[in-house]
């Protein structure tokens, strides 16, 4: 994708309208009980996720953190992969044992889905590290939300990339809280993109509600992370739900959301079709249907899947199977 | 007296201490506009205002350093560490400056602080979240580690630790915050580095804590229908150990079973199992049985999960197991 | 056989595992152009390059952070923290990060990684400075813990957990980079989590690691002068824990001291004796005894220092007493 | 102190030449092993700690790394004190349980001396916020080596330092070395000022190896501390002496450190001093001798003190003395 075609226009609102459907069914999932734990729902960001996977090459890795199942779907991960992990089934990615914020597929470049904030950034500056040392061609993607930005790994990781000069981009999701708290009420600078001044780091913003806008910036984010060192890319975005299931939501007033609801990117990005020509309401109506339906195949397959067994219990804790864990005490 | 949940006597004893303390303030992530990811402290924001109910960044170093800081110049802070998870973030700060800062500078410094904050397992939340730290911040010396397990417990201890100078952790348990029990109505403190008697029993001595008390009470319905009469020694404080009543019911009973939900290894049940043959030797009927979760991380899949946290069942059988039958 | 210490212990399971690995590489804090700060490391940056022995910014999270991430990519880091003292800040990134990824992911995931960290007291570092924290990490399952003692078992035990691909602890110990021993001239490794007899001895059995271990053999020198032959056991790896050796030798014995460095409530030591008395019930003749620091923070003074920490005498005088002599 | 008259002049120049020769005789405890563990010689640097002490009133406060001797005496600590905390001694400030890296006086709102890099940066936030909560005029200097500016701590302190707006002076000593390693070999940007962009906060940068400008620099910054918010300041010095006694120092050139020796704090203080006309060379000989001597004597008071009693082993570990410790396992 490099947003040039018609089709790349259409591929694009395909990947937002999953991304937006599958959350919705996630959240059904989550009120009828079936999954468990927290749950951080993508909506409103979804530009982002395929911006950013739509700019990333075959050599190209992506970390983040547990708001994780958008950028798992755009990274290659199937609807129905998704579904079972969160519905905690062995056919999910993580055999059902990592759930909502722990989404992996290692052979898809795409590394997690880690829910100790800011704990992805030491870890994704590893990566880069790792790739570097052996000689590869590889850069990183490392997505952190804003309230991430304000915890010491941040600091370590940042300060280590630009020291020994790792193929690594720094995306910052700003969607304006960390929960309840506005960036202003916990950062320094509400411009997240000046922290990276601090580190003597090129850095940028972007529109995060565009998924074109966002590729354009991770395109060049990752071309001077590989010639260069690493980049600091902030994307402006907002979540349209709470920060997880159950939240209370005492802390924006409604207006605000009503606002930024207008700039839905979905809705945006279907005007933008339709104005240049590469579709037609009843054809973009045309895809949400079959979307729709894909998903709801999807969810049924998962949770149709089985459970992972009870031996699973005591499976992968270690590489070493001779390891035998005490059951006695 | 008063049913009140856990959450509610959290909430009152910290408020009724704040009302009557101008010293004590609390800080912590969302504990403030948010109302507490556990609304514990909801309501707290808008009565006491933003100066003593201070929402913190993301950044538990900072969140228990600069508490440490402010008990140094005399105020009483309460951080909140929003899950023990976390605290892991926050640990050199604990057990290496509020542990340490006292004995280390020869008796100038006081730590009148309290760090609050909830572990436990059981809500599906993976490996990273869903953890009972309990065992390695009692580790060291120079703490308070509390870990009640009822509404009159935690409202008591939590008032009596704010009128006291050391460095408190308080553990709570997510998953007991709606548990009911009575208080009294007025003003009542538990006094710290308690054990207390659940439950009387001749049979057999269970040791347990927090939120595997209340699987012990469970177990110990269950084994009286069997005939066995359980007593309950509940810590409530791990660190410093009171272990005299738990000597005073072996000595009775001649048998224990240790219930903790922490990982077993290097876990608080050890330590009890091995107070226990040392002070009781002569009194061993049988070797004291240790229950835990499973030796393993926990994992996200319900049925998993719930098979390697410890429950009334495993509680019974393994009592039955120290008194063969 | 060569006479070694074990600092060339270490220093030659590293040269030789990354001249035979290009996947290795070294990481910390002062380890390259400085030598290493217990000279562990030294010449190794002329001989490997910077790229291969990387000096690192004084950040022990981002430390341990990125050799996890950088084992996720294939590679095989060592990262060195000054002292386990600092570990208590990469803590979250071995106890949540390392030891879980594999079980979390469902086994996508692997974390070859070494984490090799001096412990230990006595050298009048104050209070943050000489903790020995060996139990906290080992409670954590996912994770392996060595912490051997000898040049023969560092030498081995390094070696072989350099071609494993589960993440290590390695504690090494401040004090014992000079103690001798002998290696066999050419290659050899030691299977790791086998615990193993240092000593043999009939009539009490002494279960001890790390720096005590030495500390335990003076004491059976002495024993032996009294007529006591003590058998000692060295766990070698406290993750996973090798009991068996132990079993069998209190099983001939009887009694048991368990000796380590570090605090004693929630200790080592306590797991060993909860073992014991639950699998040796009917052999134990007396409780098993438990000797470590006292239970405070380690003072500068060397004089209190000394005092709080185990020596031979007080090994001796516990076996006695668990021997009724 | 003001540095206005010839007085404040030689008080300077006698609290650097007093600073240096207790330095010297720590040194000399250490070799003869009556001073153990870690010992990190002020030599080079002590400009820095009398401007920084001279700037400060009875509501300013101060808290450091290890590397403590210098501001313990500017703080008003005497000698003899000193000496007794690092030999070990029931008279030391601690009562011979912290030790060198733990020199403290809350009496001389002196709080230490810590030893974990970066700590007593979260902890000086700490100060300035009870401070700032209590409603008092006090304020902050909290101190810092290069590197120490790159841990999360730092980090996470100068963070909130700002988002609450504390009263507090963030002062780091750029002795271009943290242990063996060049800033410029662990940090991002060597001017470590630049850090403080990141986050807004007003910075300045002063000769550390004069006292009269790092008093200016941290006068200004005080103020600024006390009625805007955090300041950072970076003093720029250099240690003539290896990180701890034992150094191997094979990370330096001898001719760089040969360098900045002609840059003696002290004896470019002595040239200043004479060429002001507020003394010659024989009244600064004078002086000289005369430190000598009060040196000889504290050490000889330190040396001659008592041990402490075997019941410091358990005292003051909690405030609470009814806590037994348990002694037998
Ligand atoms: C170390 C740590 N502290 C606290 C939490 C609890 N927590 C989970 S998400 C979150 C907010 C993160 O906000 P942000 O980084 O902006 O990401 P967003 O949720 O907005 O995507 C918090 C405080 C955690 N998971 N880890
Ligand atoms: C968390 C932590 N990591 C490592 C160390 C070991 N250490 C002690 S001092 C030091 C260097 C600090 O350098 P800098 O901050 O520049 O201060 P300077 O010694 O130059 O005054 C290191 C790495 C420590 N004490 N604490
Ligand atoms: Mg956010
Ligand atoms: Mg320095």
């Amino acid at each position: 994708m490099n947003f040039r075609s018609k089709q790349d226009y259409l591929e694009a609102y395909s990947q937002m309208v999953t991304i937006r459907r599958l959350e919705e069914k996630c959240a059904e999932f989550y009120q009828q009980g079936k999954i468990g734990g927290f749950l951080h729902l993508y909506i409103g960001q979804e530009a982002v996720a395929v911006g950013i996977s739509a700019a990333m090459s075959e050599h190209d890795h992506l970390i983040t953190a547990y708001r994780d199942h958008g950028v798992a779907y755009t990274q290659g991960m199937e609807p129905k992969v998704i579904f079972a992990e969160l519905l905690g089934k062995a056919t999910g990615c993580s055999k059902g044992k990592g759930g909502s914020m722990h989404l992996a597929d290692t052979r898809l470049n795409f590394w997690g889905g880690h829910a100790i904030v800011g704990a992805q950034l030491p870890l994704g500056a590893g990566l880069a590290l790792g790739f570097k040392y052996q000689k590869k061609p590889d850069a990183v993607v490392c997505m952190m939300g804003d309230g991430a930005t304000n915890i010491g790994y941040f600091h370590e990781a940042v300060n280590l990339s630009k020291v020994w000069n790792l193929p690594i981009v720094w995306l910052c999701e700003n969607n304006q809280y960390g929960m309840g708290t506005a960036v202003e009420r916990a950062s320094a600078v509400s411009e997240i993109r000046r922290k990276a001044e601090g580190y003597g780091i090129t850095n940028d913003r972007c529109n995060g509600m565009n998924p074109a806008e966002v590729y354009k910036a991770v395109k060049r984010a990752l071309k001077h992370a590989r010639e260069e060192g690493p980049f600091f890319l902030e994307a402006m975005t907002y979540r349209f739900h709470g920060h997880s299931m159950g939240d209370p939501e005492r802390y924006r007033d409604p207006s605000e959301i009503r606002k930024w609801r207008e700039d839905d990117p979905i809705g945006d990005w279907r005007q933008i079709i339709i104005e240049k020509g590469f579709g037609t309401e009843p054809e973009l109506n045309q895809i949400d249907d079959q979307i729709m339906a894909e998903i709801a195949v999807a969810a049924q397959w998962a949770d149709e899947s089985p459970e992972p067994g009870m031996d699973e219990l005591f499976a992968d804790l270690y590489a070493d199977d001779s390891i035998v864990v005490s059951r006695e005490f | 007296m008063a049913q009140i949940t856990i959450r509610e006597a959290i909430s009152q004893a910290l408020w009724e201490e704040m009302e009557a303390n101008e010293k004590i303030f609390i800080m912590g992530e969302e504990i403030g506009v948010w109302g507490g990811t556990y609304a514990v402290t909801r309501g707290f924001y808008d009565h006491f205002g933003a100066d003593r109910v201070r929402d913190t960044p993301i950044a538990e170093g900072v969140i228990a350093g600069a508490a440490i800081g402010a008990a140094l110049t005399g105020c009483r802070p309460v951080a909140e560490i929003m899950t023990i998870n976390f605290a892991l973030l926050a640990m050199d700060m604990i057990v290496n400056h509020a542990a340490k800062l006292r004995y280390m500078f020869g008796g100038q410094f006081s730590v009148p602080l309290i760090v609050r904050t909830p572990g436990g397992g059981g809500r599906q939340l993976g490996a990273t979240h869903s953890q009972t730290l309990d065992a390695i911040f009692a580790h060291f010396p120079g703490l308070r580690v509390l870990a009640p397990a009822t509404p009159y417990d935690c409202k008591g201890m939590l008032k009596a630790a704010l009128r006291q100078d050391d460095p408190v952790l308080f553990i709570e348990n997510a998953t007991l915050y709606q548990k009911r029990g009575e208080v009294p109505d007025g003003e009542f403190l538990v006094p710290l580095g308690k054990s207390d008697i659940k439950r009387s029993g001749k049979d057999v001595t269970i040791v347990t804590y927090s939120k595997m008390l209340h699987v012990c009470l469970d177990a110990a319905k269950q084994l009286a229908k069997q005939g066995i009469e359980a007593e309950i020694v509940d810590l409530r404080t791990l660190r410093p150990l009171d272990m005299e009543p738990v000597f005073e019911s072996f000595k009775k009973t001649n048998r224990a079973v240790v219930v903790e939900e922490g990982y077993p290894t290097f876990g608080v049940g050890a330590e009890i199992a091995a107070r226990i043959q040392a002070e009781c030797f002569d009194y061993m009927d049988a070797p004291v049985r240790r229950i835990a979760q499973l030796d393993v991380n926990l994992p996200y899949n319900r049925t998993l999960e719930q098979a390697a946290i410890p429950n009334a069942d495993t509680v019974v059988k393994a009592v039955k197991e120290v008194m063969y039958v």
